[in-house]
């Protein structure tokens, strides 16, 4: 055995590049742009519903065919949207804002966004087959969901999220992992950069809650698929055990999406404030308390249910307690601004729209919380507004904002700012618009879910402003699309540091390159680069010698194995064996290979990195 | 109901032989503090607040297995109430409450040394703990152990020091047993909240009441004639049943003490994650200062970085 | 800051503009509480408005105030000072939260115990109601009456009712805004709560939890009357319709006894598969949501899934269209019956 | 990053699964992996005891289940758990010999337990207790099959190593995955503990 493999660095044709690739900076542009093409698609799903919705009694998407749209641009935007896109920020940054050299598991890491996104392939191509998408919702409730109610549509929402939510729990182990053993030296816990730790937690979270919904879907697709009987009264099955398993799954969740949001804002913030983070510590402390109150709430989605006042008391309770970490953070937020030189970036202006936006949906949540005001909020168009308040004007804006301040790391080229502004501008009075609204909708009596309302009921008006709010939001999109492609073009050069930043991704150059840092640098501080830049530096101090680099070789097998189960799943779903045995073969077969050719990698030598002269 | 509890006699409701052995350790505790303390190597003062923070804890100690003892055999939800102050509230606050000094001398003996070790590892305890605790909760085995003199004391024993166990590791006195870093720790409070979860989700969502123990008059009255302290010679066959004391009726009873044993042990965990937490920070902090007195790294006041 | 401003204009003039539209359809709206229960509701989402407005206005203050203070101005290149945290600030913003939250928790707390109460504690020997949900229309039946009927509640004011939910296939969620808060429906399970119309009147009802294709039009009605007016319903339930006196009507008769009576009864006391029909003259709507006149009944039995009535509504429980097995002839004598079924 | 080289020599560290930066994040990432799958089963548990009683009108647990069987399940489990710590012990030892050994029985015991369990399963349909007879019926052969599962894929995921192990010896590389096989062998035998307990032995009492 040589550890001489040389270096692999043939030049190849740039899918079957990214189709092997087990390079962070890459797999974060997949999930970059695979969660973009789905932000689209349930962007567009969600403009078709508000056009239905526009007027009373109208008949464009009616019945069905309006549920698979609802369900559809749930799915498709909290698991299929937020989580990638997410993802792609964690992939874009992590690594380097903690001056490690790569992931802990690049190839799980490569694999981890194919069964995503083989999953969420899956769940939207039941559009074009003859059973039609799910008309379930989001949260599939049974036993609507059994196929004695509603047909392949669900199937494909079980084993769509079955997959990715299996290539979601590979995903935050690696950054657990990661996060733990890939730290540079002097980058204790208490120096990381905000986002590396709200990313930390939210892995933790993944961790422990996506379990709960895997072995929902299995009690679902096993009372689909294989008959048992786990929702089926009739047989003694109890449709409420659905309800907590989703539930204990779905309430983390959310602050799966928000804490990664709060983690941007915690550097877009400082950045362009040109300040270090206000109280630093009680912001990890806040981001460990919501995530550690977050497994202890998720009743407050059930309060209708029935499970008596003791429980709906003290579950209220629970949750009104997630405002004050929450109210921590938005006040070391302003705080931060406070005193600092506060300058208008794209990036910032997402930021700074977010605070107002979030804490109005924040303060909803609270209201929801109480279970009395509940009875009469639950399953209201008032949730709805409170949920899009709170993912919009927080995991949405956090996300753009992420994008706005990251992309020329990510790509060398910087994002128009004129376009950005006009991106956020319509898009921030778009989401009030169609939102706010929908406030006094639900509070009038409209019930979430419905097709339509009759006419004569004082719901007109406002149900018509909602509709032209989510139409300047798609106009905003498509000035958004717009930059990018402009971008793409011809986009200005990036610089290594063009925010004058503060953590360490910013001290290497825009993009970096494979291997990120030639030298792994010592870490002094919070704020590490702003340090060195303080002190006079221009690069980081590094903590190592330069020496030869080791690389993990590119895999295609992450994309076989998933696309196995890709197969797999239409056999379940039409009942053909020999379907499920190939798919199934092709998954375990790859799986089997993987464990019995070891990678060794390949090397990158020191004469190479002098030669490229970073 | 609480004058229906004058049917027992001030010997049941205040167990005398154990106020006599809460007030012989807290005078054990001062003296050793005090004026004993220098027979022991290395001992530096108690500030006050340790102190109170001990006689505290022995103060609920005396609270759970004296009077919330007895009605814990009227009511589930003092029952869970009971539990949740010995096992979850109690012990930190005595480990607090001790001087590192107290427990050296145990430690110097090599096997007891080994004993501890062993029994604190410290994920092994939380779950030993945890488990435990779960199965209590199970209804055939909380009806068994609450009818049988022995096996009530015995696994009370048991739980009682498994308890102890588990916060061990959170609250170790002395620092060169210390061997889990603040992120294990923070791990730990979550697992500790997970593993009780489905203990408390079973009592709070159950239909209906599920403890003969505390529906059934029979097993009622046998239960309680074998809490009550040994001293006593009360008959409490003649007292009917549950309901003669309950504040409420059983379903919300036993509801209200699942929400009880969940809150409390959120409370006390999310208590005990910020002061994980905190010490955290202070312990990085010093590091850091000992790094920049050390190797000279010291930042610049220029840049303000490290103001406090 | 020109977010900040931009912000209080839009909420201003979103308050204004529900001010001046009112607070919706006053059979319907929550904001417009006829109910006991609504009302301790609407007090508590008030008390909680009033607590989030103030939370707000802080917000915005302090963010509108830093925005224009500490903006860059141009030519200004100055290095702040990198303050790490105040303790005594954080001290506060911890503190006032929980303070606001425990003055949310008591009344909070205090309202879900009421809300929970059996109806028998203010209500002597209170009208007991079972509701069963089915795709998509609710069966009501009242135990003590021996009375079964469909989509609309008949309630007497002023005092409270018991109401038993289940469901007999997925699940729905009974709400009446103007009344009361909701309630879940769960097959295999029976969910009781009370409801309390303070004066009589008509009230909106909406299934609340999506339940199929119609869930949107799965509307019913409950109907408050003073008790005098309530137990003469009652009696009147009870009595027999009156044989239809026209020609078209008979035979009318005869169609619906040869083409419905397998799902529909229409004598008081009898469950059938689909609505008891006794008295359907006199429902406020059919199917819950169209208005009660003889177009819309035909339109109903021609064909009840049409895409404009109720889609999805003619499944394996459902009522099957008509169009191909009467002629419209026909389904206007069954129209024509059917308008005779009034309990006056 | 010297360290991750792969070294062929003979004389491996003292804890070589834990030599390399790959072998320490194998280990750190199986763990949490361990942890995922406690709640997998958590919920699982929390499934199985809220419809165990949900019989309709088949056998109830106490009709069913057969003790002493079960009993020299476990008794099989446990002892394949210590002859894979036998194994992991070898390994230190730098024996490969023992090392194929120990997992060569721990292999077979796993399968005489699975065996058993199918056996028992057999026995259960005979008695009308089949997955879709009840709710009771799919929570209990969700619960002990998802276990059987993971019992199945143990032995597989150890053959391979074996087999691998012929070829490879045993180095930096291949060290840490037999100490994560091992690790998960553990957690399948604790799994069983419970299952024991919770399922059986609660279902013959209660
Ligand atoms: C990113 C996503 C996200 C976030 C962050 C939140 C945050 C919160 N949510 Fe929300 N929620 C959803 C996404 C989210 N939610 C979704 C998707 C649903 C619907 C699911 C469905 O049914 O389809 C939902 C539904 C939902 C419900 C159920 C409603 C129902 O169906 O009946 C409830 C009830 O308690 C609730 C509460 C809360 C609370 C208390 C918070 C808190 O975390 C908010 C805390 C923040 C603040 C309070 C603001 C800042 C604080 C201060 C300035 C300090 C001072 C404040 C006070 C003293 C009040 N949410
Ligand atoms: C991340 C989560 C997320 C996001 C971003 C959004 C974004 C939007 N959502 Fe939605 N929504 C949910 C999560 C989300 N939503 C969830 C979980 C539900 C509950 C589902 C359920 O009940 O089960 C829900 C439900 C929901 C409803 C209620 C449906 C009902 O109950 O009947 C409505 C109604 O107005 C709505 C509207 C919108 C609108 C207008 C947007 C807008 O922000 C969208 C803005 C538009 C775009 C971002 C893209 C526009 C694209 C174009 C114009 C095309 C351009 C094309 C090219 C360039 C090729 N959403
Ligand atoms: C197979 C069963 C079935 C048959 C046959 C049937 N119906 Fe129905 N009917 C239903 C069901 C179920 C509903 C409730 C549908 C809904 O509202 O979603 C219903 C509803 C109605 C309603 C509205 C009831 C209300 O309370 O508003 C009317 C009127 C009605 N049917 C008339 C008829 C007539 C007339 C016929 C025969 C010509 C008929 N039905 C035959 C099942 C049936
Ligand atoms: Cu019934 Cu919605
Ligand atoms: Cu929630």
């Amino acid at each position: 055995m040589s550890t001489h493999v040389s270096h692999a660095h043939k030049k190849k044709n740039i899918l079957w590049d990214y189709l092997t690739t087990v390079d962070h900076k890459k797999i974060a542009i997949l999930y970059l742009f695979a969660g973009t093409l789905f932000l689209l698609i349930g962007g567009i799903e969600a403009i078709l519903m508000r056009l239905q919705l526009m007027v009373p009694e109208n008949d464009l998407f009616v019945g069905t065919t309006f549920n698979q749209l609802l369900t559809m641009h749930g799915t498709t935007m909290i698991f299929f949207a937020a989580m990638p896109l997410v993802f792609a920020l964690m992939n874009a940054a992590i690594p380097l804002q903690i001056g490690a050299r790569d992931v802990a598991f690049p190839f799980l890491n490569s694999l981890g966004f194919w069964l995503f996104f083989f999953g969420a392939t899956l769940t939207n191509i039941s559009w074009f087959t003859s059973g039609g998408a799910p008309e379930i919702g989001w949260t599939a409730y049974a036993p609507l969901a059994l196929p004695e109610y509603t047909g392949t549509g669900s199937d494909y929402y079980v084993l769509g999220l079955q997959l990715s939510g299996a290539g979601t729990l590979i995903g935050g182990i690696n950054f657990l992992v990661t996060i733990i053993n890939m730290r540079a030296p002097g980058m204790t816990f208490m120096r990381m950069p905000l986002f590396t730790w709200t990313s930390f937690v939210i892995s933790a979270l993944i961790l422990f809650a996506f379990p709960p919904l895997t072995v929902g879907l299995f009690l679902m697709m096993f009372d689909r698929l294989f008959g048992a009987n786990f929702f089926d009264v009739t047989m003694g099955g109890n449709v409420i055990i659905w309800e907590h398993l989703f539930w204990i799954f779905g309430h983390p969740e959310v602050y799966i999406l928000i804490l990664p949001a709060f983690g941007v804002f915690s550097e877009v913030i400082p950045t362009f404030s040109k300040k270090r983070l206000f109280g630093y510590h009680s912001m990890v402390f806040a981001t460990t308390l919501i995530a550690f109150l977050s497994f202890m709430v998720w009743v407050h989605h059930m309060f209708t249910v029935g499970l008596g006042p003791v429980a709906n008391s003290i579950f209220a309770v629970a949750t009104t307690a997630i405002a004050v970490p929450t109210g921590i953070k938005v006040f070391n937020w302003l705080f931060t601004m406070w005193g600092g030189r506060i300058q208008f970036t794209t990036a910032n202006m997402w930021a700074l729209g977010f605070i107002p936006s979030f804490v109005m949906g924040g303060v909803t949540g609270v209201m929801l919380a109480l279970p009395p005001a509940d009875f009469q909020f639950h399953d209201s168009y008032f949730v709805v507004a409170h949920f899009h308040y709170v993912i919009l004007g927080g995991v949405v804006f956090g996300l753009f904002a992420g994008l706005y301040y990251w992309w020329p790391k990510m790509f060398g080229t910087l994002l128009n700012e004129k376009l950005g502004k006009l991106h956020f501008w319509l898009m921030f009075i778009g989401f009030h618009m169609a939102f706010l609204p929908q406030h006094w909708l639900g509070l009038m009596g409209m019930p979430r879910r419905v097709y339509t309302y009759l006419e004569g009921q004082q719901l007109d008006t406002w149900n018509y402003v909602s509709t032209i709010g989510a139409l300047i939001m798609g106009v905003a999109t498509i000035v958004f699309a717009i930059n990018i492609v402009m971008t793409f073009v011809k986009g200005e050069k990036a610089p290594a540091d063009p925010w004058d930043g503060r953590t360490l991704e910013w001290s290497i150059p825009s993009p970096p390159p494979e291997y990120n840092f030639k030298q792994t640098p010592l870490v002094k501080g919070i704020d590490a680069f702003w340090i060195e830049k303080m002190q006079g530096n221009k690069e980081m101090t590094p903590a190592e010698p330069l020496g030869d680099i080791h690389m993990p070789s590119p895999s295609i097998l992450p994309f076989i194995m998933s696309l196995g189960f890709f197969i797999a799943s239409f056999g379940f779903i039409y009942h053909v064996l020999p379907v499920i045995i190939i798919g199934m073969g092709i998954g375990l077969g790859s799986m089997l290979a993987r464990s019995l050719k070891d990678d060794l990698g390949y090397h990158i030598h020191t004469d190479e990195l002098q030669e490229k002269g970073v | 109901m609480l004058a229906r509890l004058q049917l027992f006699g001030f010997n049941e409701l205040w167990n005398p032989i154990l106020i006599v052995i809460t007030v012989v350790l807290a005078i054990a505790y001062l003296v050793i503090t005090g004026p004993m303390r220098h027979r022991f190597t290395d001992a530096g003062p108690v500030p006050i607040y340790k102190k109170v923070l001990f006689l505290f804890g022995l103060l609920l100690f005396y609270i759970t297995l004296g009077p919330l003892n007895l009605i814990g055999h009227l009511m589930f939800s003092a029952h869970m109430t009971k539990q949740a102050l010995l096992y979850l509230v109690m012990p930190p606050f005595i480990f607090l409450g001790s001087p590192e000094w107290f427990y050296k001398p145990f430690l110097k003996v090599e096997p007891l040394k080994k004993v501890v070790r062993v029994l604190t590892h410290p994920f092994a305890s939380v779950a030993f703990f945890n488990v435990l605790f779960s199965l209590y909760h199970l209804p055939i085995v909380l009806d068994f152990i609450m009818t049988n003199y022995a096996l009530y004391n015995l696994y009370h024993d048991i739980l009682l020091i498994s308890a102890f166990m588990m916060w061990w590791p959170f609250f170790c006195p002395i620092p060169e047993l210390n061997r889990v870093s603040e992120l294990k720790k923070l791990a730990l409070i979550f697992a500790n909240s997970v593993l009780l979860t489905p203990a408390c989700a079973l009592i709070i969502f159950a239909g209906e009441p599920m403890y003969a123990t505390y529906t059934d008059p029979v097993v009622w009255s046998q239960a309680l004639s074998l809490c009550l302290p040994f001293s006593s010679t009360l008959d409490v066959s003649g007292f009917g049943g549950p309901q003669l004391f309950a504040l409420f009726p059983p379903l919300q009873d036993q509801q209200l003490g699942g929400v009880i044993m969940k809150i409390m042990q959120e409370i006390v965990n999310g208590t005990v994650l910020g002061i994980i937490f905190f010490q955290w920070i202070r312990s990085e902090r010093a590091r850091e200062n000992k790094l920049a007195s050390d190797n000279r790294m010291v930042i610049s006041p220029a840049t303000g970085q490290n103001e406090v | 800051m020109k977010k900040g401003n931009l912000w209080r204009l839009l909420f201003l003039v979103s308050t204004l503009a529900l001010v001046l539209t009112g607070c919706g359809d006053p059979e319907l709206s929550a904001l417009d509480p006829k109910g006991t229960g609504a009302d301790m509701q609407l007090d508590l989402i008030m008390l909680s408005l009033y607590i989030m407005l103030g939370v707000m206005a802080v917000v915005i203050v302090i963010f509108t105030y830093v925005l224009i203070r500490y903006r860059q101005r141009p030519g200004d290149n100055h290095i702040p000072k990198q303050v790490e945290g105040n303790t005594k600030l954080e001290i506060i913003w911890t503190v006032i939260p929980i303070i606001l939250l425990i003055i949310l928790a008591v009344p909070t707390v205090y309202q879900t115990f009421v809300l929970a109460e059996d109806a028998a504690e203010t209500t002597e020997d209170p009208v007991e109601i079972k509701v069963t949900a089915h795709q998509y229309w609710w069966e009501v039946e009242y135990p003590e009456y021996e009375i079964v009927t469909a989509q609309d509640i008949y309630i007497p004011a002023g005092e409270r009712v018991h109401i038993e939910l289940t469901s007999v296939d997925v699940i729905h969620s009974f709400w009446v805004p103007a009344l009361g808060g909701k309630m879940d429906a769960n097959p295999g399970l029976v969910n009781e709560m009370w409801l309390e119309a303070k004066q009589p009147g008509t009230y909106k009802g909406k299934c609340a939890e999506l339940c199929g294709a119609s869930h949107a039009k799965m509307d019913f009605k409950v109907v408050a009357l003073e008790r005098d007016q309530f137990e003469k319903w009652v009696a009147d339930m009870k009595e027999p319709a009156p044989e239809p006196t026209t020609v078209s009507a008979q035979e009318g008769k005869q169609l619906f006894e040869n083409n419905c009576m397998a799902c529909h009864a229409t004598d008081a006391g009898q469950k059938s598969l689909g609505p008891n029909l006794n008295g359907i003259a006199d429902r406020k709507t059919i199917a819950g949501f169209m208005d009660n006149d003889k177009e819309n009944l035909e339109k109903w039995i021609t064909d009840p899934a049409a895409r404009d009535v109720k889609p999805g509504s003619s499944g394996p429980k459902g009522m099957p269209a008509f169009h191909d097995k009467l002629t419209e002839e026909e389904i206007s004598k069954v129209a024509e019956y059917l308008q005779t079924l009034t309990i006056e | 990053m010297s360290d991750t080289h792969v070294q062929t020599s003979t004389s491996l560290p003292p804890e070589p699964e834990k030599a390399t930066m790959e072998g320490r994040n194998k280990f750190l990432g199986f763990w949490l992996f361990l942890g995922a799958e406690t709640v997998l089963f958590a919920s699982l548990f929390g499934t199985y005891l809220g419809l165990r009683n949900s019989t309709n009108g088949g056998p109830t647990t106490q009709e069913l289940f057969s003790l002493p069987m079960v009993f020299v399940a476990t008794v099989i489990l446990l002892v394949s758990s210590l002859t894979s710590v036998l194994a992991i012990q070898a390994m230190h030892r730098n024996n490969m010999k023992g090392l194929q050994f120990w997992f060569g029985v721990t292999v077979l015991l796993g399968f005489s337990f699975l065996g058993l369990e199918i056996y028992e399963f057999v026995e259960y349909v005979h008695h009308g207790h089949t997955f879709t007879s009840s709710a009771f019926g799919s929570a209990f052969y969700t619960l002990v099959g998802f276990h059987g599962g993971h019992v199945l894929f143990g032995v597989l995921w150890i053959l391979v190593l074996q087999l691998q192990g012929i070829k490879k010896g045993l180095t930096v590389v291949t060290a840490p995955k037999y100490y994560v096989a091992s690790l998960y062998w553990h957690f399948v035998d604790l799994v069983w503990v419970f299952i024991f307990t919770v399922v059986y032995l609660m279902g013959k009492v209660g």
